[in-house]
Order: C-alpha cells, then structure tokens, then sequence
C-alpha cells in the first residue's frame, strides 16, 4: 500500500529509507534539525536518527560544501541542503574546484558521494533571491550530475539515485511544486536511473523538452492542444548533466519538431544546449526550427512582477502553434 | 611561553531589565528629551511591526521579516549617524531606513514584493536590504574605502544578525576593515536566533564581539534592549571611525521576539519559557518603565502617542496600498544602463504578453 | 607614434590611460601595487597613482568583489583583478546577486560601475586550477557584461570601454595570448564598442566564430583553409553576453555554414548558445549542420596533458573540411 | 563596563636564532635521537627543495612552490601525526607528504602536472595538495566531522600560509571546528609573505593566533623555525584533539626564504636586509648547530648525510623521469566512477586525435 504523499513528503520519505538502510548517510545543512528544514524537507530525521546523522551547521554555505567534501572523502554519503537556489553560489568554489573533481585529481583514490539538495525557481511570492534558476552553472561542470525531479514518485526514486551515486549529485528541487499533485509513492527502496530522460507522454507532432517546475506547464500545454488534435512528446530532462541527448533527438527525429521549455533566463542555458544539439545532430530531421520558451534575460524580479517573468502553458502553446505553422 | 597578546571584551548597560539605572547615567540622559524622544520612536516601530504582521496575514503583504525586539538597535542607529554617513542594512531595519528618510508607505511596498521599496531619492547612498546573509558587511567595508579614498569624515554602518557572524564575508570584511583602518561600524543584533539555530551552535566563542579580536578592530558587547548603553556605544563607535582610527564590532544583544519571518513557526523549536523570560527584558517596556519612574513620561502621553501613532501608520499604509503598479518595462529598463539592443526585442514581447489578450495579463 | 606591444602591455596602457584621465578609478586585487600583479598588468601603476588607488589587497576573492560594489556604489570605479579564473568562483555570490543588480535593484539609484579583470585559459603549463575557461558561468547572468579581447588593440580598446561602461562588466584576458604578437596600439583614449561582434576576417564559405585565445587558432585554419581556396570568414565574438547574434546571423547567411570554436568544455557552453540561435533564427540559409570545436566534458587536466584537451587548429580544420563536404 | 572575556596569546621557543637552549627543555629533547633525526629529514627536504628548483630551471619539471624556511614545520608534524589520521596540506607541504609514505618520484610528478601525484596508494586517505587558497580548511574540518560522528580517535591535520587566514574559508572552518569542538588542527605557516603581500597588510591583528579567539577554539604562536617549540606545541594540539576536546589553531612563525614559486621573482617586492635577517634565523642551521653544541652531530655526520642524501634524492628523480606518460584516456575514466553514455564518443575522439596522424599527435 502506499499513500499518496506531495513531491516535498517524498523528498523525506526517501531520505528516511536511504538513512535506516546506509549508515554512512548523514544530513547537514541550515535548520534541517530541529526545524526540519525551512521547507520540512528532512522533518522528523533528527528525532529518527540523531544529532550525529543530522547536523544543524552554522550559517555558512562555502563551509557547507567544503565540509561535505570532507566527510564524502571518508566514505560518509553527506546530503547537505542549501536553504534556496540563490544562496548557492558560496558553494560552488568547493562544488566545482573541489567536488566534482576529488576523483579525477586523486585518480580514483578519494572519491566525493555527496548531495547537494536545493530548492530552486518561482511561482511561489517568496523574497528577493528566493526564486532563481542557476540550473545552467551547474550543468556546464564536467563531473558534476545535475538532476531535477517534476513528481513525486521521481522526487523519491531519483533521490535514492543520487545518494547511492558515487559521485557528486546537484539536487535541485522546483519548490512550486512541492505540495502540489501528491501521487502514491511506494516505499520500495527502488532508485530510478540517472543520465536518462524521461519521456511523459508519447506523441507524435511534436516534441517539448523541459525539467523541473515547468513540466507542471508544459504538461497542462499539451492537455489543452491535445483537444486541438495536436500530439505533444513530452520529455522531462531529468539530468542536465550529463543531457541524454539520444531520447530527445529520437523523439524530434520522429516528430520533427521541437519547443524547449525552461524557467531560467534564455542566454547560455540548458535550453541552448539540447536546441544546439538538435539542430547540429538532427538537422536534417526538423521541419522546423527548434523554439526556446523560456525566462528573460533580465533579473528574477521581486514577488509582484515574477508572473510576468515565468514562462507559462499559454507561452508554450503560442510557440507550438507557430512552430507547427512552419513551413 | 611569553605572552604576546592580551585582550578583553567589555559589555556596558545602564538600564536593567526591570528599568532601573545601573549606574551613573550620562550627562545627555540625565534630561528627558533625548530619551523620550527614544521611546516615541521605538513605540513607532513596534506599532508598525504589529500593523505590517496584519498586513501579512490578511495577504496585503508578502512574506515579512518582524524587527521585534531590535527597537532600540534601529533608534539609536537612526538618530546618531548623519545623514551623510551610508547605511549598509540587512532586512530586519526598517524602522532605521525610515529614520534615515524612507516613506514609510515606500518601504511597506519592499515589503509588498516591489523594488521601489529600495529606490527611493530619500534613501541618498543608503543600501538596499541585503538578503543573502553577510554580504551587506563587504559592501559597507567598499563603501568606507570610498571614504577613506577620498579622506571624507563619514562612516559606513552595515547590520547583521548573529547567524551572519559565521560566513566568510562577515569575517573577511572584519579582516579587511582592521587591515585597512576603515570607517565602518559592525552592527551584530544578536538576537538569539538564526532561524531555528540558537547562537550556542552558530559559534563556540563566549561572545560574538571577540571575532573583532582576530581582526585587529575594536570590538565589544552592549545591552542591544538598552537604548542608553546602545546611545553610547554607537557614538563612540561613530567618533572612533569619524577621527580615522577605524572599524568597530558592536555586538548588541537582543532577543528575536518575533518569528523568524511570517513563513515561520517559532514554537517548533523554541520553548515559551525562554521566549517569556525575553519578554521581560524588551527594550521598549523597559524604557518606559524608566521615562516613568523619571517623571518624563505619563499614561496620557502615552495614549495620546499611540493614537498619533495609528495615525501615522494607516497614512503610510494607505500611501503602500494607493501605490499603482509599476510598469512591467522596468523589467529591462533598469538592468543596465542602456538596454542593449540584444534585449530589444525580449522587452517587446514582455510588453506584448502583458497587454489585454497576451499570455500574461491577468 | 605608437610601439608595438603585447596584449599584457596594452591592458597595462590602458589602465594608465583611464586612471590619469578619471580620478575615479581605482585598482584593487591581490599583489596588484608593489608587484604590479602577477602578470604584470599593473606594472607601474601603484608609483604612478599612489597607494590610495592602487590596493593590495588581503587574500580574498569574495572580499575583492564585495568590496568593489560597496566602492562602485560611490561612484569610483573599481577595476579589480583575480589571479586566475580559477580562484573567481568566491567572488560569485557577490557579481550575480550584487553587482549585476543594484542598478535594478533600486531602481537607478544606485549603480556598480565596476571591472572584473581576470586571466583565463591553459596552454602556458601552469599548474592545477590556473588554466580554466568558465565563461559560460557568467555569460548567462542578467546585467553582467562579459568581454574578452584577443589582440593587443583590442584589449586597450575594450578595457577602455569597460571601465566606462556604467554597469558590472566582467574582463576575462586569455593569458596564453599574452605576450604573443605584439602590435601598434595608440594610446588615444578611443574605446571601442561593446556588445559587438568584430568580423575579423571576410569570407564566403564559411563562418568561423570563436573569442578569446583560440581566436589564434581559427586564424591559423583561416590562413591554411585559404591556401586550399576556401574563404573563411572570422568573427571574434568579443561580448559573451549580451551577444550580438545580428552580426553572426548576417555572416552565416552568407556562407550557409559555421564552425563554433571556443577552449571551454562543450555542454552548456557559450558556444551552444551560439549554435542554437543560429539555427533557431537562420535554419533555412544553413547549409550544413553548425559544428562546436572545443573543449571536452572533463576536468581541465594538468599540464602534462593540457594539449590534448584544448581544440587546436587542425581540429578547426578537420571541422570545416567535414562541414563543408556536408550535402 | 563588564568585562565578559579575556584572551590571552602565547608564544613558545626553545632554540634561540643562534643555535642555544632558551629554556629548559622537554625530556625528548634531552637525548639525541629525535633531535638528530628531525634534522636528517631537514636536511633531506632542504636538499630535495634545491634539487626540484634544478629541475625546474632546466625545464624538466613545472612551476614549484619551494619549501625553504618551512623544513621544521614538515618535519614535525611529519612524526607525530600517526599513520591513521589526515593530512591536508596545501602546496609547501611535499616534505611533509613524503613523510607520510607518498614516494619521492610521485611527489615530484605531480610538479611535473601528473595527477598521478595524488594517487598513490601511500597516501591513503591523506588529501592532495590544495591550489584554491584555504579551501584545504574546510576539507579538514569535514574529515574531523566524519571522525566525530564515528567517534573515532583521529585527528584532521591541515596546514595553510599567513595568506590563507584572510579568506572565509578560513575563517568559517575555525567557526564550525569550535561549534562542534572537532579533533582538526589548523597549522599556519607564517612565512610572512603571501606572494608580495607581506603580513602587515594581510591582517590587522597583532598575531594570526587570534583568529582562533572569534571561534573559541586554541591559538598560540610558537616559533616555526625550531623543531623543539613545533613538536611541543603539535603534540599537545594533537592530544587535545585526540581526546575529544576540540581544535588547536598554530601559528607557526617562519619565513619564505625562496621567491613564492619558480614564477616569482621577490626581488621586486622584498629587501635584501630582510631575506639576509630571515636566513640567520632559518631552522636547518640553528638546529645543526645546537646538536654540535649537544656534541651529537659531526663534520663526518653531516659529510655522510648529505652523499647519502644525494643518492636518495637521484633515486627519486630518476623514479620520476622513468615514469611513463599516463594513458590520456585517464582524462576521462577517473572523471566519473562510470563513464557516462553521453562521454563516450567524446573519449573516443581524444583518443583518435592522440594518435598518429590524430589532430594531437605530438
Ligand atoms: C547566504 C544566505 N543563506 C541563507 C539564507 C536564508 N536565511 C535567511 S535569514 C537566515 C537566518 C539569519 O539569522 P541571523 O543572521 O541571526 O539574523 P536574524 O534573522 O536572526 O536577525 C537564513 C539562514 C540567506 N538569506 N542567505
Ligand atoms: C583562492 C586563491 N586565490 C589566489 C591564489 C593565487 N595564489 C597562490 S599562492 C598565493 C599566496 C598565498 O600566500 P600564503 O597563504 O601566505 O601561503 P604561502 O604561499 O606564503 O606559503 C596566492 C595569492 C590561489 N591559489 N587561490
Ligand atoms: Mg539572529
Ligand atoms: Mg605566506
């Protein structure tokens, strides 16, 4: 039996399996103790397991990530949290110089399984610097696995997958849907594959690529054009990096066309990316161009214009109508 | 083993908890003026904080950072640094940005999820709120090097709570304010909390003011309740930096009355034991209690001061809820000085979506 | 008159020039004065203007770029160096969520006219963590300008043009082109253009597009494509962000075909963006897939194996060759 | 004005700059063995640091941090950090790496810009050399967290310059070293330059031992140019440490006696006056000449050391020089614990280019 739980619900539910089946996995981040966690990603893990397995750290994100580094090079799984996406950047000295690269630069000796959950994007009125989508300075690391759920059952199953990974997991988390569309999850224990894209809904019109939150848009798009007769693939990502590039080119190889949906600022995203990719390897397959539905370049503006600035369902059909209208 | 190194961290108050004096007063306390006009404005601000909490919860505001229990770290700051000087603040100082000129109906619109909260004219080179914990401190520490640079007598005052004491950039512009001798002052409203963290996990040090010690910068603890000790330990602090001899750490201890934000739930992690014995030691009653027990202050002051209050309030309220909407093109228009024509045509179809029939107008 | 001088010596020159005409401008960064940096690009400059402009700072990357946006928000206009690109990963936190935004922030009223100068780029056998190329980590941030010379001439011109510039702008200088071909460059104060493409070379058979160093080695395929009669246009992209597509797009409407060249690991790059655009706004004058010549999806390894990482010319040539038998 | 805090910082020495007791010494020190012992390692890393700028001038090996001035420090903490705790170094610390079981010739590979000086098995679960300056203290700190959490009794060692202390890293790594009262160590190798930036304008504070104040953790200074001092103050910090009581912050006083790498050149920032001063106070020679005061080193002694020295150190070079190129496919298969699908073709391509007639056949 299982019950139906929210994308945050199955975020704790698959810490809390991982942390009774390997001892080596340990949480650590602002407030995830007592509080269990701004968002209640890890509530209830501190009375579970402990103060030595769930560690409430100073304030302090480059510490957060140098710390982690340190434990997963003795073999500890620690899954640190960084409280929101715009808070990140203090971490990516240790991320980038350090975590993704401990196994190359000791040749296999020292290894880093570490988890960096973060919640991350728009849509919820939340303060200044709550709401960014940095997905793309991540991606762009080589040795670096960045995976974005869209559901819960995938929030679980992927959560597993990148604590087991040996390597360093960016997890980030599209906190607009964290308490929406709960679904049963089961608490099999059973991790889904990493370095895959997941394909949603088979279609043959056309294919859309997206991840995280904006899977909920793209999806409701594709509802509605489906009552215009019009068949949408859709593609949730999944890891951006490393991006398998082969689903999505079968599936525009198929469809010949293809929209691409993302939350973050257009230039020099993940977006730009998988178009590249499409058109350099799949040029000959499209019937028209790929088209970018995505955020502007400009700032995440604060709570009252953020609507303004976030891709939504009537933006993707927009663009699937006149990429269909391409000839 | 030779000593090469003593140091000592001192803490000063002059009310106690329960509004008497601790000691000989100073001479500017001695006359009621100063003082009363103390209490008028830490009275504003806590009417404020109640007010904007209602605007939270009745959804006319966005999530709200309460200043509960830093009444007197505001006033005081408010009313000792000059105009000239710059504020670095973080984002529970409100009550000091409107001393420093903010409208009141400006700020609540910050608050309202609005960036003209921060543009104001009347904030001069005064700092927009610094969210991302501790950065606001090597902004202050740049702006003092722009002092120091040009050899202005001003100072640079930032604000963060005891949580930001544990990243780097607080400690880095320590550091460099010590390195560099530079007019800033490190305001630390110690108030307990990070969040859920108590300050006994954010740092093993016995006080937050002996992180001015690896730094080289005076530094120091004051009853951050006590707006007579907080009066005097800014002012120094202020002549210190004015006279070229450098930065200080104040940490004022104070007691997060509030929760941490509206978005939060103290009760998970705090006990009502610890939260009622810091009510006893608020600044604001306190203060009072003293005014009173002085002669300098009455109930029909008080009451007529609470209603002008009110008054005061809805008129900024009133002011915030009146505000149009600004124009979604200040999207773009702002981000650079010149839009480059690479944006042009973004900022077409951001006007376009937004008109009548466009995917977001609403 | 004017000597030739090396890209090192013009960035000098320049900073020389802007200081003597604007007292506003002020040099910080580590081993910047008495030095004179560890490139040299600062040589003379603390005798010349004194040590209240020219600031040797404590050994912090985080502070550095703080610093510089409390002093930029007084007006003075802070050119301040990181070492290596390699250590400029602490000053992020403060050039997105700071720098690139106090002018939108408040609205105008405050502004951060400041410079980020920072050696990038492998190729001089230096050690770990000294050889990086992560453009892409700040090409994709709203409000920050990012600009990389590739000659002597242009290095003065632009960093002219960046210190003027009223907002953020990130000066990355690749370190391999230093002290190579020197050239007469005039000290006359002109800047040059920003956010503008420079077309370096003319051509109608193909466009190649690259920055920085490896801005060399296109020319060097350029100048043996010629001796086999295939006319390569060269556009040096200069501006990562914002980029100027209009004059790429012109050119490969022209040729029909493109070869994106860049020393930075491939996925997620400036160079997808790039490739992206193109076929998504001019799919029907391409010719032949757009290819990326780059840097590999792995750790910049340490110099005994730098040359196999980074594209080199017979790469660019093998690319155009097969870019142009494509039908 | 109370005072909350008082700090003292101590400074310890037991060999003067001239070779005699200053006081009376540690029991250990009373017999030769040990003494002769940490200057045979001396001598062997101050002849290795000769023989790698040789290599390096005559392009055999790649840009070298030299290590003169800080044979004590290594030699040091390279006897008493047991075999089971954790080293994390920073780049002057191949001396010490070496006494810790990494082989000479490896060592000298990574110099030579092979990542396979990092992967011996010798070095077990040591860290290798930090390049981001202070990023190694945070690493520590989580090796120590990992040793707190399974209650074992090993200590994280790690060892940084006067530079290192101003960056964050730093700092919030002392920060959580003293919340959490973990068995990590912080060696700071003072050699009072960082690259041209000497110590003076690195901090403002009179001792970088203080920085360990705002942390609550231990900090003393101790003479880094005398083994007795060094071995005193590692020992007790270590024990500390062991017995579960928390952190040690020790500033180690020396002095860079080389350019900052073979890429400096420090004529251009630092006096004659000053290296001609530091070199009468260097470590090697003062130790050799109290052990021939002690009569417990000879002419002879030293005569044979250094030949035996020699061989040793031809030994290790020639290991380096014999060792053949790695396979280039190492570029991607240590990147991942599994090579991702979507690398493949890319790894297939380096290989391909690698080849005869490939793009970067050399
Ligand atoms: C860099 C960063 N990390 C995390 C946060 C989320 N956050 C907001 S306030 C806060 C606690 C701050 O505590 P403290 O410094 O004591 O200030 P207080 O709110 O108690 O006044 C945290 C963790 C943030 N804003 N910035
Ligand atoms: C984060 C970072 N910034 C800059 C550098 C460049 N750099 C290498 S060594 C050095 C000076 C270090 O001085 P110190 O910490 O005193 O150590 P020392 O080399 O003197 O032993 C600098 C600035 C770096 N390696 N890392
Ligand atoms: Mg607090
Ligand atoms: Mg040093």
């Amino acid at each position: 039996m299982s019950n139906s739980i929210t994308m945050i619900e199955a975020v704790n539910l698959a810490l809390q399996h991982e942390m009774q089946h390997d001892d080596s996995v340990v949480i650590l981040g602002e407030d995830v103790g007592t509080n269990g966690g701004v968002f209640r990603a890890t509530v209830g893990l501190r009375e579970q397991f402990g103060i030595k397995r769930v560690l409430d750290t100073p304030l302090a994100e480059t510490m957060i990530a140098g710390l982690s580094v340190g434990m997963a090079s003795q073999g500890l799984k620690p899954v640190a949290e960084i409280q929101f996406m715009g808070f990140i950047f203090p971490t990516m000295e240790h991320m980038i110089g350090h975590a993704a690269r401990l196994r190359h630069r000791t040749r296999g000796r020292l290894t880093c399984p570490m988890v960096l959950r973060v919640p991350f994007g728009g849509g919820i009125h939340a303060p200044e610097h709550h709401s960014e989508s940095t997905e793309a300075l991540f991606a762009h690391i080589p040795g670096l696995r960045v995976v974005i759920p869209s559901s819960p059952a995938r929030a679980y199953g992927l959560l597993l997958a990148a604590i087991r990974n040996p390597d360093p997991v960016l997890f980030m988390e599209p906190k607009r849907i964290y308490r929406l569309n709960a679904q049963p999850v089961e608490d099999n224990g059973k991790a889904l594959p990493l370095d895959r894209c997941y394909t949603l809904r088979e279609g043959s019109d056309i294919t859309l690529v997206s991840w995280g939150a904006m899977i909920k848009e793209t999806l409701e798009a594709a509802d509605q054009l489906k009552k215009r007769d019009i068949s949408c693939e859709v593609i949730d990502v999944v890891t951006l990096n490393p991006i398998d590039h082969q689903t999505i080119l079968a599936s525009v190889a198929k469809t010949g066309r293809c929209v691409i949906i993302h939350e973050a600022p257009k230039s020099c995203a993940v977006g730009a990316e998988i178009s590249a990719t499409i058109a350099e390897q799949g040029l000959l397959s499209l019937q028209a161009p790929v088209s970018r539905v995505t955020g502007y370049d400009t700032v995440m503006p604060y709570y009252r214009m953020e609507n303004h600035y976030m891709p939504n369902s009537a933006d993707i059909i927009e663009t699937v109508t006149s990429t269909l209208e391409f000839s | 083993m030779d000593t090469v190194y003593t140091a000592e961290i001192h803490y000063s108050s002059y009310l106690s908890e329960s509004g008497t004096a601790l000691q000989k007063m100073p001479q500017w306390a001695e006359k009621p003026e100063q003082l009363v006009h103390y209490y008028r404005n830490m009275v504003l601000a806590r009417q404020l904080d109640n007010k904007i909490i209602a605007l939270q919860r009745t959804g006319q505001i966005g999530t709200y950072a309460s200043l509960l229990g830093s009444e007197a770290i505001d006033t005081v700051l408010g009313e000792l640094m000059l105009k000239e000087d710059v504020l670095v603040p973080y984002y529970r100082n409100h009550a000091l940005q409107m001393l420093r000129g903010l409208p009141m109906g400006e700020m609540l619109s910050y608050w309202g999820g609005d960036e003209r909260g921060n543009s104001s004219p009347a904030m001069a080179e005064d700092f927009p709120n610094a969210v991302p914990i501790a950065t606001q401190a090597l902004h202050a520490t740049g702006v003092a090097t722009a002092f120091k640079i040009r050899s202005e007598k001003r100072v640079a005052v930032t604000v963060c709570g005891d949580g930001a004491t544990s990243k780097g950039d607080f400690m880095e512009a320590l550091n460099v304010a010590g390195a560099w001798q530079l007019p800033v002052i490190f305001i630390v409203n110690n108030n307990q909390w990070a969040i859920s963290v108590p300050r006994s996990i954010q740092c093993g040090a016995a006080t937050l003011a002996q992180k001015a010690i690896g730094a080289g910068i005076r530094g120091e603890q004051v009853d951050g309740n006590d707006v007579i000790a907080m009066h005097e330990s800014v002012n120094e602090a202020l002549k210190h930096a004015r006279e070229g001899k450098g930065a200080t750490l104040i940490e004022a201890i104070s007691y997060r009355l509030s929760d941490h934000t509206t978005a939060d739930d103290a009760t998970r992690y705090r006990s009502n034991d610890e939260l009622k014995a810091a009510w006893d030691r608020e600044p604001v009653k306190r203060l009072q209690t003293y005014l009173h027990s002085q002669g300098w202050w009455d109930e029909v002051q008080e009451t007529a001061w609470q209603n002008e209050v009110s008054q005061i309030i809805q008129k900024g309220v009133d002011h915030y809820l009146a505000m149009p909407p600004q124009p979604i093109e200040n999207l773009f228009d702002y981000l650079y000085a010149e839009l480059p024509e690479a944006l042009q045509e973004q900022r077409d179809k951001l006007i376009r979506n937004a008109q009548p029939g466009g995917s977001h107008h609403e």
